[in-house]
């Protein structure tokens, strides 16, 4: 075991990738001689070359589009968004070409591209730079969706990811790219967890909570704290957003008979929203309270000084806990 | 710069460089520089040239006659490009790599896409035809535009390969238009990727002409970012066939991407589904029907010395034998099964969509059973078959 | 009154947007010398003149982005996508610009653009031609997305879209421009339904069927198809996807006990799990069963012969009612 | 085209028909095309030319080290790029519009926007500082090249408005490779709009070099669009001052878009962000200083006989009144109410967001409601105040 940062456990997990298969190449802009702005593919330009670690120029369609064609000469590209608002130029290419081509081609053609996206906010950062874009992929069929949220999990799933034929997203949490956590940087990856399932960070019965990303660990902390006014939380880490393991909530939730779904991202067709009604139509009898969910409001990501006030935070979700429970909260002797 | 200029495809007869090997009525123009290039192609390979534009054409009719009886449900006629498509696909190497749009069919013919491949898509049977990487083609490209930084990613990963081989990246005049277009510029010339850029200029996009695109010829556009921008005369086979060498082979050389305009014209309508006398007027189509890429290939011919009903008798044989295979080649589409809807969105097993797909079996089987029911219960396969009611 | 079609109705409802305001101008691809590959903008051009309704370059992002800076001139443009899958190029200028200039602005910048999609299938198209895309831009704060179903709503909304100072995808039903209605070319926009407004379209005790633009007809079909087996639907055309008309559903869901919501595009994140989310959020002890989605499949869409297979029809929606009313259905006896 | 000019800034240095009035050491190079366009820049004029640059200098320096103590969250400076924007943001006139990215301090300074406007955004505080309509200057734009098409799109309004009112767009480098800009000169074009394209090449995009994006001078790409691409010194506010003015102009007159390309440099990071010891040397830094664009006006207005120190004394009186109100204006901006980030999300009410609005306007009231129980029961209002323990 080895103590890595999770940023760091990416950057070797894309190291282990490269070394591993010649086919991977790197794409993205400022990722080669700077390392990416948040030195995730620090040093590997160095080691393995600028045909395998490739500034490009600035567009994101381009790098989409030219990712595509790489894959179509049988490469596996490894593409980074600088951040999360600045994929929508890519969008057409994500959408029309990436997740569609295997379908298109009836088969033929693989789109073994992962898309790595530095998501999320609480870092004081500039407009564009806090997104939670992962909705629009989740309801893009063609595509696979995954966030990870610790070190050791990134490790993983990064080369999974990339090993996947499938096109993947891959959601990194960036306000937690500095949080260090240990990494078996020998484990074999055909022992690892499948990044299509999902994780029970903490065990509970009274309520279940599902999030993903960096609000894995402000759950686990809203669980610790519940913990003490006796309130038991089992915390499901999502992992994968398309599909969603449902098995791994079901089981929860019909142990528990509530749900509560927590992301930064908006509520309006969010993920959570997907979660709260595929676990009604499928736990219907057990649920004992409407699913909850506690989520970034419906607005712009808002500037910094006021970013507390859009992401749920521990306080947030204990509330959207006490709805789910039917105790005293926010939103008590509130109709509809 | 006036409203009108943008309502003008005036653009397509400026003269500015247009490189020409054979003229209007089939003489041959000497170019020192692209005589080369096509040195090698002699009376037969001319004749195998004009057979090609026949066939296409005819293969081009015979499905929009299809479409008209109703057995396809679009097509997107070449007629008028014959010269573009098949100059420049003669020039491709069998490991060259084509990324077309929707009107290739003559660049599909020259890979070695069968009828019943070319035909399926647009009969609705089928996503796409045929497998790339048999015909080293990419499938038919909607997206205005979206295949050139496919084209270049592929160029570039070749060249990474250490290959010589080239990409072609073929797209229309109000594909320039599109961010994708410029970008897959950008990116081949930062990489030198050898890619050539195959812009078939043919007057419109669908109802808007040329001019409303660009006022200047699009071919200027390659200089600003870096590459040579050749401005061909599309309807000329052997100055296409002679300018696609020379950037292929630069391209195979390292020396990176190039940029041709094939002026032509698009004769029909943009599709099957399009009324072309909404927009423009009898007598542009009818100067370019003066400049018809067979008439003048077949002229050409002729003052060779070659004997022109012949030829025409050849290339009628074989535009037959074509026509019939494309029948035939209809004929044997098969009507794809319903739970096929749900195969290759993943390559993977992927627990939601299997789950989706058992679901859908499952209801289908519903009409299974309840016309099994009611067969049972009438002694006939015939009767109703409401599978809600039979399942009551 | 009138009889239109709905594809006139909106030509005649644009040509009066345009006679009404002198700021507002119609930007596309071919909407003015051919009048739009739907004859949607026939003969507008003809009237206003090239600067009223303007051919514009080939580019979505092109469109979408001089749009914005027109708005920022004053004018309203109303902006016609060829096709629902054309619009991706365009999705930067839509999520990262239209959406939130507003906000950026702190108020100062309006941006009263509609932009106009012809959307779903059922037409025999080539691909990218039947997408189902709304809920990308449900899931976007700062837009308001519409779909008309009707000629009258049709004349009555795209010119309320046009009014309004919010942005505006205006989804119009393709495969119903040629069915025909009445509609008052007199009556004033002040009294018409405000188009954030659903509407009831049958009445009903059993179930509440909640739908948008072509599938209404499709539902409206069912519940008499449904009402000859004694089983009595309450149907509700949403016409506003965002926001969505709570109260209106909230008041029929409390009655019936039980919701269907159906719509074209895939499941996964599609709107119908917003609308199953909020109203389990608000309704929960009033629903007798969990909410039931009636929808495309998680699928690309799928080649002209199949789509008969892929988008809801007459018996879908059945079998949805019959598993919200929990009678024999597709998945009787089905865990989970 | 080796992989190494993708890594140059070589391209800045290439003397190709590089616009310039002031040399190096501040001679004047006369020139027939351009000296017309500042025939009336006397040395009153270039004071204040000189008098701008230095206060936005200052101003730069002072909010980058107003970053490095906390006080604001992020700041992209300008240093050495002042020629380019106070030269081009002086040729405009008060009903032009300009559309920028997010480095165009010293263009924001001439527009009239206050320090903290200015600010704002970068301190968190304020999703944006001023009224576009107040400055005719957009709000800062991060999506690289997006407002090129903003720019174009209001030029095409004020031309169909029938006034003479221009448009600018100033965005850099590595902005010519998204489609976004490339798709705005496309449109500019066809509708001869009156904008003015403003590149300032500064030679990196981030830690990418300009030789990444292109090999070819920027201002080369205009032709092939239709419209002309001139290539200005950037670092010589006279020269830059006098082939915008020419821009305008043309285009006030309907000539249509033109395109500069201001060739200057990043003298600091790309933002207080970044550190570009990963991605340059120190040589490449002294080779710029020495291009100064301070200096060389500073040389120039000695030559023409002006006392420097004087000029220096009165420059820095300036930049101090700036800076004095910099600060003062940093104090004055508030922090925002939680409540206002509900604010202006639409311009109609809007009963999703209305509702949930309220929502956390309740949410947050328990947590008064909690403190106020908490100091009722304690006798203070320093104690606990949860407010889930106290609603309880
Ligand atoms: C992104 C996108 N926008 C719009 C369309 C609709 N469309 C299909 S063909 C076409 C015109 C294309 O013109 P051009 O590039 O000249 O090719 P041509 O049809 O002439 O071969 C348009 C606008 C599309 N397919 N894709
Ligand atoms: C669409 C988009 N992609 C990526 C970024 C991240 N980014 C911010 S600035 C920048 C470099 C811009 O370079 P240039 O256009 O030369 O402008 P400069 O910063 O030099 O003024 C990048 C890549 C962004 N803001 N927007
Ligand atoms: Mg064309
Ligand atoms: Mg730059």
């Amino acid at each position: 075991m080895t103590t890595l940062t999770l940023g760091k456990a990416l950057n070797q997990g894309l190291r282990r990738a490269l070394a591993d298969d010649d086919r991977v190449v790197l794409l993205g802009e400022d990722i080669g001689t700077l390392g990416g702005v948040f030195r995730v593919t620090d040093g590997l330009k160095a080691e393995f070359g600028e045909h395998r670690v490739v500034d490009t120029p600035l567009s994101e369609a381009g790098i989409v589009g030219t990712a595509v064609g790489l894959a179509y000469r049988g490469f596996r590209p490894v593409v980074e968004i600088q951040f999360d608002g600045f994929i929508y130029p890519g969008f057409d290419q994500i959408v029309a070409q990436v997740a569609k081509l295997h379908y298109r081609s009836r088969g033929a053609v693989r789109m073994p591209i992962t898309i790595r996206v530095p998501f999320g906010g609480g870092i004081g950062a500039a407009e564009h730079h806090s997104e939670s874009p992962e909705a629009y992929f989740t309801h893009t069929a063609g595509l696979r969706v995954v966030a990870c949220s610790n070190p050791a999990d990134a490790f993983v799933m990064i080369r999974q990811a990339i090993a996947s034929d499938d096109p993947v997203i891959f959601f990194e949490p960036k306000r937690r790219y500095h949080v260090k956590g240990e990494v078996d940087e020998h484990a074999s990856l055909a022992d690892a967890r499948p990044m299509g399932v999902a994780t029970t960070v903490a065990s509970g019965r009274d309520v279940t909570l599902v999030t993903y990303g960096a609000l894995v660990q402000t759950a686990r902390d809203a669980a610790t704290a519940a913990a003490e006014e006796g309130v038991s939380i089992e915390v499901v880490d999502l992992r994968s957003l398309a599909p969603v393991d449902y098995a791994t909530i079901e089981a929860s939730v019909r142990r528990t008979g509530r749900l509560v779904v927590a992301h930064e991202a908006g509520q309006q067709g969010g993920v959570g929203a997907e979660i709260a009604a595929s676990i009604t139509e499928r736990c219907f009898d057990f649920l004992e309270a409407a699913p909850v969910r506690v989520t970034g409001h419906d607005i712009p990501y808002p500037p910094a000084k006021l970013e507390q006030h859009h992401l749920p935070d521990l306080d947030r979700i204990l509330d959207g806990v006490d709805r789910a429970l039917g105790r005293p909260n926010s939103l008590s002797g509130v109709e509809g | 710069m006036t409203p009108s200029d943008r309502e003008a495809t005036g653009l397509l007869t400026r003269p500015d460089d247009l490189v020409q090997l054979l003229g209007p009525t089939g003489e041959r123009h000497a170019s020192a520089e692209y005589d080369p290039w096509v040195a090698d192609v002699d009376d037969d390979a001319l004749v195998d040239l004009h057979r090609d534009m026949v066939v296409v054409r005819r293969l081009d009719s015979e499905a929009t006659a299809l479409q008209r009886q109703g057995e396809l449900g679009l097509w997107p006629p070449l007629a008028g490009q014959e010269a573009a498509q098949i100059g420049s696909a003669t020039a491709l190497r069998a490991d060259d790599f084509a990324f077309t749009s929707y009107r290739e069919h003559a660049v599909a013919w020259l890979r070695g896409v069968r009828p019943d491949e070319l035909l399926s898509v647009w009969r609705g049977s089928a996503a796409s035809g045929w497998n790339p990487f048999e015909k080293n083609m990419a499938v038919p490209q909607i997206i205005i535009g979206a295949q050139a930084l496919h084209a270049t990613g592929w160029a570039m990963g070749a060249k990474w390969e250490g290959t010589d081989a080239a990409a072609v990246a073929y797209f229309g005049d109000g594909a320039t238009s599109e961010g994708d277009v410029n970008e897959a510029l950008v990116f081949a010339a930062s990489f030198a990727a050898p890619v050539v850029f195959f812009c078939q200029n043919n007057g419109w996009a669908i109802s808007e002409p040329v001019g409303l695109q660009s006022h200047q010829p699009l071919a200027r556009r390659a200089d600003g970012f870096g590459m040579p921008g050749i401005r061909v005369d599309g309807n000329d086979v052997l100055a296409v066939l002679a300018v696609t060498r020379w950037a292929l082979d630069r391209a195979r050389r390292g020396e990176g991407p190039a940029f041709i305009e094939a002026v032509t014209y698009r004769m029909g309508p943009h599709t099957t589904a399009d009324d072309p006398k909404r927009y423009r007027t009898d007598d542009d189509l009818a100067a370019w029907r003066e400049r018809d890429p067979i008439t003048r290939l077949r002229a050409h011919l002729a003052a060779r010395g070659l004997d022109a009903d012949a030829l025409d008798a050849d290339a009628k044989a074989a535009a037959d034998r074509a026509a019939a295979e494309l029948r035939a080649g209809l004929v044997s589409i098969p009507d794809p099964e319903p739970m096929s809807a749900f195969d290759h969105v993943y390559a993977e097993p992927n627990s939601h969509l299997d789950r989706q797909r058992d679901h859908y079996a499952r209801y289908l089987a519903m009409f299974d059973d309840a016309e099994a029911a009611a067969a049972d219960a009438a002694g006939t396969g015939a009767a109703a078959s409401d599978p809600r009611g039979g399942a009551r």
